[in-house]
């Protein structure tokens, strides 16, 4: 299972905090799943395609092209503002 | 070490740490962030500051450890609040102990131009008229690429 | 403001007088100097610090107004100790308020660059063999020319 | 009369910490100053060609060309070492 966080002005757009899901057939990397997220109707549409959204897998910040094997924490979210 | 809390922090308590016992030690830069009452034309009212426990952690170890990598300094203590928070209000915290001041500015200032930039905090800002979430700056992304020159 | 004295400071009091009241300052930053109980090889006892009255307090006063013409920063605070100190004492503080980061960093390692370089202030350590005076080092002069590029 | 100081390190080679004294004919610039302190004897000779030896006229650090009227305070000092 792939385990999926939401955060900050993103969580709000997909009105979800967090969900798991087996592995889809189509996903290979994260650009794959955002892509299959992006899918799901216009709202999820348009909150995948979030200028600046940012990606890590198991707590780390990766790049669009990191493959997935299914047993993941993968988190999306919007440019950090802490500090 | 590395706190992420609601609680407050007393910089006293935190320097008297730095400062410790270790009279190898000539120098300690400390940073505070305080909370703005005004950002991009409006009041701000109270701040609320969400974060991704576990990865908040781990970002701002790794971003300790290349701090190290780069600067012979001696204590790193790093504190960030999290939650609701009052204009005036401390959110951060960084302290840097080393023998030289040069290496400790350094420390200091790359690991909160990092911190602003990579640890995954997000602050909400409750304005007269509701709130929002507030937005990234360029100048934060300049002040981070900096220091890969 | 600027203190010259023999007397021990204390941070939290200092950094409150920074923090006042002014919800416009977002940073703090600050630096302290202590007494290392090492120099070129040797144990150091203890330190004198000679001063020059008049120009000491004129020296500083221009470097923080130097500091202002470079960066918006809200609130300077300068201490400097004169007379005998002892292993790990505080040495030095500079404290600078403002509202971003980036500008209270530099203001507060410029004023401790130039200070180093042009405040007359002279150490004299107490070793196991004498005392001797302490020799001006290359790495603080090349900090301060940092600046005038 | 020109109020003259000396501190640290040059302080203790000429033994003295002020002095006053009307502006000797020979002197037009610190330099001048400088060299005519230097003829007293051979510990004010060594100590006024102290390697990077400063001079401060009314509490300003200045260039060795600055020229003097006779109503200043000129201080010697070797570089600085606080902070």
């Amino acid at each position: 299972m792939i385990r999926i966080k939401y955060f900050a002005r993103l969580r709000e757009a997909v009105g979800q905090r967090e969900e798991s899901l087996p592995l889809p057939e189509s996903v290979a990397t994260v650009t794959d799943l955002r892509d299959f997220l992006g899918r799901r109707d216009e709202a999820w549409q348009q909150a995948m395609q979030m200028g600046g959204l940012l990606v890590a897998v198991n707590q780390t910040v990766v790049d669009w092209n990191q493959p997935l094997s299914g047993d993941e924490e993968v988190a999306f979210f919007p440019p950090v503002t802490g500090g | 070490m590395i706190s992420i809390q609601q609680a407050d922090f007393s910089l006293q308590q935190e320097y008297e740490a730095l400062r410790a016992d270790c009279p190898t030690i000539g120098a300690i830069v400390t940073f505070t962030g305080l909370m703005r009452d005004f950002n991009q034309g409006d009041d701000i009212q109270g701040l609320f500051l969400e974060h991704y426990p576990g990865m908040t952690e781990k970002s701002l170890a790794d971003i300790c450890s290349q701090a190290r990598d780069r600067w012979p300094v001696e204590q790193i203590r790093i504190i960030h609040r999290i939650g609701e928070l009052r204009p005036s209000d401390q959110i951060v915290f960084v302290g840097v102990s080393g023998q030289h001041r040069g290496e400790a500015f350094a420390a200091c200032e790359f690991i909160m131009d990092y911190l602003k930039t990579r640890a995954p905090f997000w602050k909400r800002e409750i304005t007269r008229e509701g709130s929002r979430w507030v937005d990234a700056r360029d100048s934060d992304t300049d002040a981070a690429e900096r220091w890969q020159k």
